[in-house]
This record gives C-alpha cells, structure tokens and sequence, in this order.
C-alpha cells in the first residue's frame, strides 16, 4: 500500500507540470477586458506528443498503457492551469472509441487532431441506445463529437444530433456554451455501465481536475496573504486571514488524499469503486467552490476583479460541479448506497 | 414596543405608495455605462420633480427632512414598488452632500447639494489606495499647498464608477510628517481637471464589465476653495461621512432582499413541490433564510427605535451590517443550487447569477467582515485591539 | 413604531433583572459535583409576589393586564439566570385556567403555589379533546399538572394521566425527566389553536428565553476573553477568539430582534403572526445553541468541565430546542407558510 | 500509487483479526474509577499475553516493532472488532514510553517500559497549568535542585485519570532565568510521594463524571535519577513525546469513527426512510460525512505513505488532525437530529448522548483548533507567525 506516486508516476507528474506552465500559464486567460473563449484546442496536438492524451488507454489502441492514477495526476494539474474541460472530452471518447474498436476516431483523438465536447444533461434525460433530452454543450462548438455520461453509461454522440444549438453566454465565459437536444438519436458509441466504468472515472478525473482548482486557489490567497501588507505587516500574520487559509489547506488535503484512493479503487475494480468515486468529487467539488470564494475574499477589492484570476477559480469549480451531477446529486447518490468501512 | 403607525404616519405611507406607483420606470435599468448614468439621473430628477428627493436631508437644503420612522416607510414602499436602486448617485446623496452639509462652508453647500439633489452630477468616493485598503488612513497621495491651489499626486483605487461621475470626494495627505489621522484632508474634486487620468478595472460579474476604476492624479490643481473642513482635519470630515453612509439609506436594500428571497422560496416550490420541501435540504435553507430576512427587518426597525429622537445610530448597527452583508452571499448562493445547472448560463435578463457573482463584493466593499468582527468584537463587546 | 421597552417595561425589566440576580444567581447550579434537579419552585410565591407569574392575564383574572412584550422581557432574564423551564408551564396553564374560567387553579397559580410541568412529544401525538401518545414530562415530578401543545392546540393534564411515569436521567440535570403516556385521555382544559394563541405565545417565550442563553453565553465568553491570558496578552485579542465572540454578539441580537417583533405581532394578532413567532423560535434557539458551543470552545479545557457554567448554557438550550419541536421541523413549518413580507 | 497489501500483509491482517476475535473483551468498558482502570490494565496485560501489545514499539522493547503499513493494519483490525479504547493507558504507551526510548537512560527504560507494556502501571501527564494551556511552554511550576533530588512546588491541571495513576510524565522549571523554552526539565514522577495532592475536576458529559484533576505538588522530592534527557533541556524532550501522540496511536480512533457513522446511517434510514433520505437536509449532512469520514482514512494512508521507510510525521499531518476534530464534533452533532427529542435522556447504555456532549473536547484537547491552524498556516503554508 502506498499512495504516494512511484517514480515512474512522478516523471509524469513532472512532465505535465513543466509543460504546461511553460505552455497554459493561467495568465494567457487574462486579457485586457475579459475575454470569450479559449484556445487550449492548440495545446492537443502537442499533449498528444507527449502522450498525455492516451495516459489510460491500451498500447495496442495506441496509448501510454498507463491508468486512472497517472491520469489524476495530469488532470490535477489541468485543473491548477484551467485548461479547457474539453480535454475530458478527449480521455472519455478515446476509451469509448477503444472499446467500440474505431481505430480511425481513436487515431484523430491520441493525436491531438480531434475536437470532442462535452454534453451535460439539463434536467433528466434519457441515454443509451436511444438517446433523448436538452443538454449543454461545453467547448463543443468547434468539435464534431461531444461525450454525454449518466449513471446509466456513457456515449458519443455528433454534435449535429442536438439540432440547432442555441449559443449562450457561459458563467465562465471562457468556455463555449450552447444549448441543444436530442430527439430519440442513436449515439455514435454507447457504453453502459455495466459494460464499463466510464461515469466513474469521469467522476474521478473531474474530482482530480477540481483538486487542482482548490489547490491553486490555496496557493494562490497564501502567496497573496504573505506579500500583501496592512497596518504594517503581512495579512497572512493576522489570524483571520491565517486560518482562512488553513482551512483552505485542509479541504485541498481532503480531496486530494480521497481522489488518489478513489482512482485507485476504481482501477482496481470492485465493489466499493463507486462509493469512493462519489466521495472523491463530491469532496474535491466542495473544496474547490470553497477555496475559489476564500480566495475572492483574501484578496478584498482586487478580488473582486477581473484582473485577479481569482473568479477563474470560482466559476470554473462550478462548471466542474455541474459536470456529473452537482453536490446535491452526489451527495443524494453516496447516501443510498451500502457502508464502505 | 409597539408596531404602530401613526395616523400621520399611515397617510405618508399612503401617499409615497401611491406617488411610487405612478412613477417608478418600470423599464430595465441598463447596468452599465452612459445608459446607467442618464437612467440614474433621470430618475433622481423625476423624484426631485415629486418632492421625493433627499428623504433624509433636512428641509434647508431642499430635502424631505423625514423622520427615520418615516424615512423607514419611505423605503420600505420603494423596495415593495419594485423602485431602481440608482446605485451611482449613491455617493452624493449618502456620503458627499451630507458632509457637506456638516463641515462645508456657504459656498459650497450652495454650489454643489441642489445639483446633487436634483440630479445633474455624479459623484464617485476617491478613498482607498493601491496599498490601502483596510488601513484607510495609511493613505499616501499627497497633495501639497501652491497658492490658492492643492496640487496632488497619486493614485486611488476601486472607486466606483469614476468615469461616469463629475464630482469625487477626494482623501489626500496634505501633511506627511504628522501622525497618520492627522495629516489628511477633504477636498471636493472636479473630475474634468487636467492630470486625472482613469484605468477601468473590470470586475469579475461578466466579460467587459466596468465598474470600479484606478484613478491617477498627476499635478492636478484643486482649489483650497474646494477643501472641506479644515486642512489635515479631513480625517474627522471623512469619519463624519462613514457614519452617514451606515445610516437608513441601505434600508431599502434590506427590505428589497426579501422580495429576491420570496422569488427563490417560489421557484423551490415548483421545482421540488411544495410537500418535498419542508425537509429537503434546499427547503431547511430556505427556511432558514426567512428567518434571517425577518430578522433583518426586525434589526431595521430596532435601529430606528434606538436612533429616533436625533440619537446617532449605535454601534449595534455594525451588527445588522455584518449579518446582512453575509446574508446576501447565502441569499444568492442558494439560486444556484435551486436552478441547477441552467446557472451556467448567464443570460442576457439575468435576475440570479450576475446578481451571484456580484454578492461577492457584500463581505468587502464598506469594510471587509473582518474588519467588521472587529469592530464588534472592540467596540460592541469591549474587547482588547 | 417602537421597538424599545417604554418606561413601564423598563421598570418590568429592572425589577425582574435584580430579583433574579440577586434571588437566582447561576452559581446556584454549581455545587461540588454535579446535581441532579434543582430548587427554583421555592422562586414561584416570590415571583408571584412581583406579579411575574400575571404579567400577561387580565386584571379580572388577578393578573397585571399586560401583555407578551412585557413577558418577553422577563422570560430573557429567565434565561439568562437559567431559571427551570416549568415557570413556562404556569405561564401557559394562567392562560388555559383564565380562558376555561377555574378561578382555583388560576389563583393557585397566580399566588405561586402551584406546580405545573412541561409535557412535550416524543414523536407523533394527539392533542385535543381526547388527547393520546407519548410524552416527555419535563419538571413534572413534584407537580399535579402538566401542560402540553402542539400546533393544533395546548392543554392542561393531571400529571397522573401520564399513567405510570418512568424517572430518566436528563441531559440537563438540572431539569427532572420522566417519560410518560397518554391512552384516550381526556385534558381538564384543552384550548384549540382556532380559540387561542398558546402555541406562538409559547413559541415567543421560548424564544425569549433562548435569547437570553445566547446573550448569557455570548457575554460570559467575552468577559473571560478580556482576563484570560496566553502568550502575554489577553485572548480576547487574539482574532481568532474576538471574532468567535463578535459572531456570538450577531447571533443574539438577531435573536432578540425578531422575537420583540414577532411578540409585537402575536400581540396584536393577524395572519402574519405565526410566520414571525416561528421565524423567532427558530433564530433563538439557534443562537444559543451556536453561542453556548461557542462559549466552551472559547473558555478551552476550563469550559468542558462542571467547574464552569458554559455547558449549562448548551444543555439548557437543548431542551428549549426541543419543546415545542425542534430546529427541523420549526423550518419544515415555516417554509410551508405564505410569505410574510 | 496502490493500495495493494503484500501476502505477508495480509497474512498478518488474517492473524489480527483471529485474535482479536477470540480475544477482544465483550463486556461493555466502564467508563470511570477503579472499575475503568482494573478493566483497562487487564486489556492490556491481554494483549501482552497474546504478543499483541506495543505493535510500534521496537522489539528490543519488547513490542512487536511493525512497520507502519502493518501498524495501519492492526488498528484497522482493532478497530473493526469494535475492541475497547483503553484511554486510560494512552499517555504511558504513546507519551511516556516513546519519551523514555527516546531520552532515558538505561536504568529508565529497565524499569518503566516493562510495567507499561505489560499493563501493570497507568501514567498521566502533568503538562498544563492553570495559566498556561496553549502557551505550554510559559509553565511555572517551579522544581529545584536539593542534593540528589529536585523539589518541585506548584500546580498542574487538566491532568486526566491523574487520581488512576502510578505515575506522571512531569513537566518543571528548573532555571527561571533562562529563556522560556530552555529552562525546563522533564521528570518521571511517582503519584504516591508525599506532598501531592489532587483536586478532582468533574467535566460536563453527566453528573460527577470525574475525568480531569488539578494536581498540586508542595516540596514533592523527585530523585534527579528520575530527570529524563539533561536538565533544562526538557522542552525538545517533550517535543518528542508531542510528536509521537500525533503519529499512528490516533488511526484506531478514525477508523472507530467511520463504524459510528454508518449507525448513524442506519438509524436515519429506520427513521426516515431509505428513499425520503436523498434529498432531506439530514440525509445530506450525512452523505458529506460519509465522504469525510472516506477521506479521513485516505487521509490516514497518505500519511501512512509519506512515512513509510521511516521518515517522520510531516506538518501536513496536523492538516488530518485538525479536520478529524471538528468531524468528530459534525458526527456527533447529528444523532441529536436523528433521535429526535428522546435525545434529552441519558440512559444508562448510552451511544450518543455523552459521547456528543463529550466530543466538545476535540477541538479543545491536544491543541485547542486555533493553535493547530496557527500550525497549518505557519508551518504548511509558511504564513508569518
């Protein structure tokens, strides 16, 4: 037992976090006057490159081998430099294509050549074999594919088969957002969960990203709280603001250690994956809606701008508790389940 | 203790009811810009017209001159009218012409309050620096004496809507080598003068929102004509204002934030139905939340009861300041979680996650809360700095 | 429009506050080792004396003739000196004797002879003409009557319809418990919510007396946090305990407030009656809920032993949490009402 | 990253669990006096017999000398047999004890671990004084040097099971003069020697529920002999003894935590339902602790991780500990809300009632939550003191 990464995790683990701080600094999110949109669709090609888009699948469909540990890592750091959600889109639809055998699909994602969205239920909705409801469609305006999960599974779906997409203004306007719906559609690939655990790890990989999120955050008001001065010392030495940022440190702690034993749990398999799946993103949602609003608060008026990253954080920590199912889902699905002592 | 209105006091009710209702815009206030500021004094002026402008100031600068009791009704019925808040005349109705009205000369209140009044000029706060925000007295722009002239230097920061306002009230250091409280003065600054020059600072609500400002001063010539007070006693004038600012003229947003809480407590109930919430856990929230509204009200009408007869308001207000300003995050909090995941959109009519995002200023703005507890904690409760 | 006590009610809250004070300080609560039960009956002839026991009955009845604001004001000293709930039972049994017209039951209680406990419900009861369930009797042991309500009505049993009544050790020690039934019982009075406002009157005492445990415990905290040392200074001003102690200073005066208005308006009566007296209920009991946990944290190791008042503050305000329904079901029933704006 | 135990692992974990079960006291623990005390010494004289006692003590000790990862397992298995706490025996085996390795002499070690281990001696710990409870090190208590012996005179408080004890892990000044952390000695100090006198201290869980004491010495005479580690050189002598409380003894009690809430669990479900449950507010609150009390474990693993091959308790240790103590209070809180008003008893076999009431400690003992998040922010973040 040990979750701590070997050194072959820990190279990875590095490997993200050098490239994309060099590549995705959060700063590039912060133009002059708010912005609309993103363009992390040019980091693909390069984190294909590097392996980092087939971490968890097969090498025989053309990835790393690796799995949902190595994939946490990465995606913690995702999240710390809030790269564009799209990229779940990626992970989920590569093990869809690798498991539905569409090597040519498999082939456009490891490459860092496709585009996938995401499509996220907007009330119940019906997916399987026959697909029906609104969804939204997160970073899929540019992507001729976006994956929709439920408890029930997962499928890949043409984005053309929610109909006219109505554009809307996102909370975290650096994401496209749209509506649309689907009317009885066959998906491109459906998946139960029966006959694959992709809700779960979607779970998990958000709980990773969101992990990050919290972290940043963390990081971010105690770096402010040590350089900021008033009434002549650092706010970081008055205790309101120490132990705001201790709780801070603690809810970060708490979603990370429960993400890693969830990953771990879900790729070993068995009975008690799911629990800890829900416990994991229901603790790293928490904590990054949490840090992102302390964070806000640490840093008073200039917080409260757009020239702070401070807001990214927090709207961000909402879209990734949507994703999935928000806390009030999580929390109503963890407490009907069986005891995992 | 008795909830009883006077017969006199009933009929003011009656006739602000009624004027309110002829006259309120009923169209959407623009939330921004040159729009917003023309709305604004538009509907000032409207009110002025009607003999409503000023409820709080006193008769001799054209004001209502209300009693709070009645000053209470007042916004109670313009928050129950659906009234705008008209928020970037806020500044000189509250803070401005008020310490003008107290530490001003002739001239001055003659110049600027009926323009305030009736709705001709805007005027922004130029308060908090770059390094100081909590420390309003650290303050560092310095002016020096040329002449009949100030002459200042230097920057302030988050003042809002500087760059749709005539007027600042402007803090500056006009002597460095004094203790801190003792070097500062108040002037009254014209905001077309040569050498200010505006950085907007958009705020986190939406793209492209401009609110607040980073205003530099270079060289910029005010008249000693226009300081308030006198020199290096500004630090007392601006107390004077702050005390002000804390008085009734945030009722009506007290008593408005019960109607936002009645929408959410409505559509909770066609959401989840009205049996399913009593212990759901949005409907303990709710309930919860009632609670807290009613208390805000009952707070309301405890400060007036303590402040009538002329008495300042206590520093018990600093309760009711604190409470409701972490109330209002919990209020707009909850519309997320009621709406679910339609909150990610922020729709071009938006009644709920603008208004979010925004609440975050609630715990900052006007002191952050825990500048508040300690003010609480000092001067309510007696205990050591 | 006032809501402070005019000049006779100031008179009401001074005498009440210096009888109490000087007549019931808390140490009495405090022998060496614990206690079980207490002695505050011998109070009643004395408060009866002052006319305490009256306050809110008509003068025909051998009352003052006043009314629920001035019985707020001494229901907080009540609860601040800790005073046993049962003064509650003789209030509301004055009420049922007056309106039933039993002249010997009222002047018995009036003249502070009279012993009347609490009967509250233990889960889903009947009261009402014929009345059935279980109950806690709370300080009925020594009484010949018991006092129930729930939102249908409230109504006044011989402690022997209880049947045989079975001692339990009380959280609050202070207070005696017996768990007793009621099989198809006829009460010696029973007034209908329709015909009567006992229970929001009761609903508003209660919340007098929880104001006064919150504002007990808020300034016993803050005295101790103006001596206490640690690291050379006074712990009160440490921000960690000065802003523990200005949340407690927030808690009680929301409480406050919203009980004088919701006395107010039960007073006068009107549809929006029950809204606020609910609202205040709740808001009471949780501040001194809140402050009297609070308080311990505040006074450390010293405040979670017997040597200290502070857990008599958390278990008191227990117990008025739990008479006439507890914080859940007091939300479960306000958010059922109309608006009350 | 794995959570793969190793065929000797689980070889051990099948060997824990059969003794436990075969051996594990079923009676229920008294909870105070010589029946408590005559209860716990015999657990532990059991475990002794069955070669299960001290599993962190090094071998030449006498313990079992685990790694980690299987010390992990034992309390899991110990905690899962629903076997006793045996708290009275926590300071002699998890403070005293470690101290003495770590410091003591040959002759200490000789004669103190033996009797601990075997469960013939209780200790206390006489650390806190009356004026100084988070500022341990401001202590007074003052002891001097007289021939062979030190002579101590003043006052210890919140000394628990202090009137159970043998012994005392004794905390002295012994140079006033000195700087305050480099004036204190640490000494073994016999609880019968004349001059030692105890004041009980009732806490509040019930009615004379003895637990804490004051302890006052008045020319207690220690032999020097006694003194472990140098003279005035206590302080890093008891930050030893700090550090190892803070390591693997506390992983039973989280563990026992999570069994506690799934009790919770099902009596919530008996009282509302399994379905009506979702979305009620109880049946959220306990869904995040059920994910609390997951992430506790995880919590207790990772640090298990980080330690592994000998490396100390990091800081980011004290993050666990600071959150377990206030989940331990929200776990406990809740039964209240789920019994409903039979929650005013307290019966004799009581599950909920005094362990609630007692939980109030947790954020109190052991570092009261202030000082621990002092540590977070200080030493995690490297905050300014």
């Amino acid at each position: 037992m040990n979750l701590l990464p070997n050194p072959e995790q820990v190279q990875i683990l590095d490997a993200a976090r050098s490239f994309l701080s060099a590549e995705a600094p959060v700063e590039r999110l912060r133009p002059q006057h708010g912005q609309i949109g993103n363009h992390d669709a040019r980091l693909w090609p390069e984190l294909a490159e590097l392996g980092f888009l087939g971490l968890g699948l097969a090498e025989a469909h053309g990835g790393v081998g690796l799995g949902l540990p190595e994939e946490i890592l990465l995606y913690r750091e995702l999240g710390r430099q809030l790269i564009s959600p799209a990229i779940l889109g990626l992970t989920l639809a590569a093990l869809l294509a690798a498991r539905s055998d569409d090597p040519a699909l498999l082939n456009a994602i490891v490459s860092g050549e496709a585009r996938i969205g995401l499509a996220t239920p907007r009330g119940a909705v019906t997916l399987g074999p026959v697909s029906s409801g609104a969804f939204h469609l997160i970073e899929a305006r540019e992507a001729a594919w976006a994956v929709a999960w439920t408890d029930d599974g997962a499928a890949l779906f043409r984005t053309e088969d929610f109909g006219a997409a109505e554009d809307i203004l996102c909370m975290d306007s650096h994401l496209t957002l749209e509506r649309g719906r689907l009317e009885a559609c066959e998906p491109a690939i459906w998946i139960s969960a029966a006959d694959g655990d992709l809700p779960r790890r979607a779970q998990v990989l958000i709980a990773a990203y969101a992990t990050g999120l919290a972290e940043a955050a963390r990081d971010m008001a105690a770096d402010y709280a040590k350089i900021r001065q008033q009434f002549g010392k650092p706010i970081g030495s008055f205790q309101a603001v120490k132990h705001r940022c201790a709780d801070m440190a603690i809810l970060a702690e708490v979603a990370w250690c429960q993400t890693v034993f969830a990953a771990v749990m879900v790729q070993n398999g068995g009975p008690k994956a799911t629990y800890h799946a829900g416990a994991a993103k229901l603790l790293a949602t928490d904590a990054a809606l949490k840090n992102a609003a302390q964070n806000i608060q640490v840093h008073g008026a200039f917080g409260f701008t757009a020239d702070s990253d401070a807001h990214l954080y927090l709207k961000r920590a909402h879209v990734m508790d949507f994703l999935g199912g928000d806390l009030r889902s999580q929390k109503a699905a963890l407490i009907g389940l069986a005891a995992a002592l | 203790m008795n909830l009883d209105f006077t017969a006199e006091d009933e009929a003011f009710r009656a006739e602000a009811r009624a004027w309110l209702n002829d006259n309120v815009p009923r169209g959407p206030r623009p939330t921004e810009g040159q729009a917003m500021r023309a709305f604004d004094l538009a509907w000032q002026r409207a009110q002025y017209d009607g003999g409503w402008a000023g409820v709080s100031w006193p008769t001799e600068y054209g004001g209502r001159g209300l009693e709070l009791t009645q000053q209470l009704i007042w916004y109670e019925e313009y928050a129950r009218s659906g009234a705008p808040e008209a928020a970037l005349l806020f500044v000189g109705m509250n803070h401005a012409a008020p310490t003008i009205m107290a530490r001003g000369n002739e001239a001055q209140k003659a110049f600027h309050l009926p323009k305030i009044l009736k709705g001709e000029v805007a005027w922004s706060q130029g308060f908090s620096e770059p390094n100081n925000g909590s420390d309003l007295a650290g303050l560092t722009t310095k002016a020096v004496i040329d002449g009949d002239h100030l002459v200042v230097n230097g920057s302030k920061i988050w003042t809002s809507n500087a760059h749709l306002s005539d007027w600042q009230e402007l803090l500056v250091r006009t002597d460095p080598a004094a203790p801190k409280h003792k070097g500062i003065s108040w002037a009254i600054c014209d905001m077309t003068l040569p050498g200010i020059e505006l950085r907007p600072i958009m705020i986190m609500t939406a793209p492209g929102h401009h609110h607040f400002n980073q205003v530099f001063y270079t060289d910029v010539r005010i008249p000693l004509a226009n300081v308030v007070g006198e020199i290096n006693d500004g630090w007392s004038v601006a107390m004077s204002t702050l005390g002000f600012e804390r008085g009734t003229a945030s009722m009506s947003e007290q008593i408005r934030y019960g109607v936002v809480l009645e929408k959410l407590v409505d559509m909770a109930r066609e959401r989840l139905g009205e049996a399913a919430l009593k212990y759901d856990e949005i409907g303990q929230r709710l309930a919860q939340l009632r609670a807290e509204h009613a208390a805000v009200r009952a707070m309301t009408y405890m400060i007036v009861s303590r402040s009538a007869g002329g008495g300042a308001m206590g520093s018990e207000a600093s309760l009711m300041r604190a409470f409701f300003s972490q109330l209002q995050q919990r209020t707009r909090r909850i519309a997320l979680d009621i709406i679910g995941s339609d909150s990610l959109e922020l729709p071009d009519v938006d009644p709920w996650i603008r208004p979010y995002l925004r609440s975050f200023s609630t715990t900052i703005a006007a002191g952050t809360s825990e500048i508040q507890r300690n003010i609480i904690g000092e001067r309510v409760l007696g205990l050591p700095r």
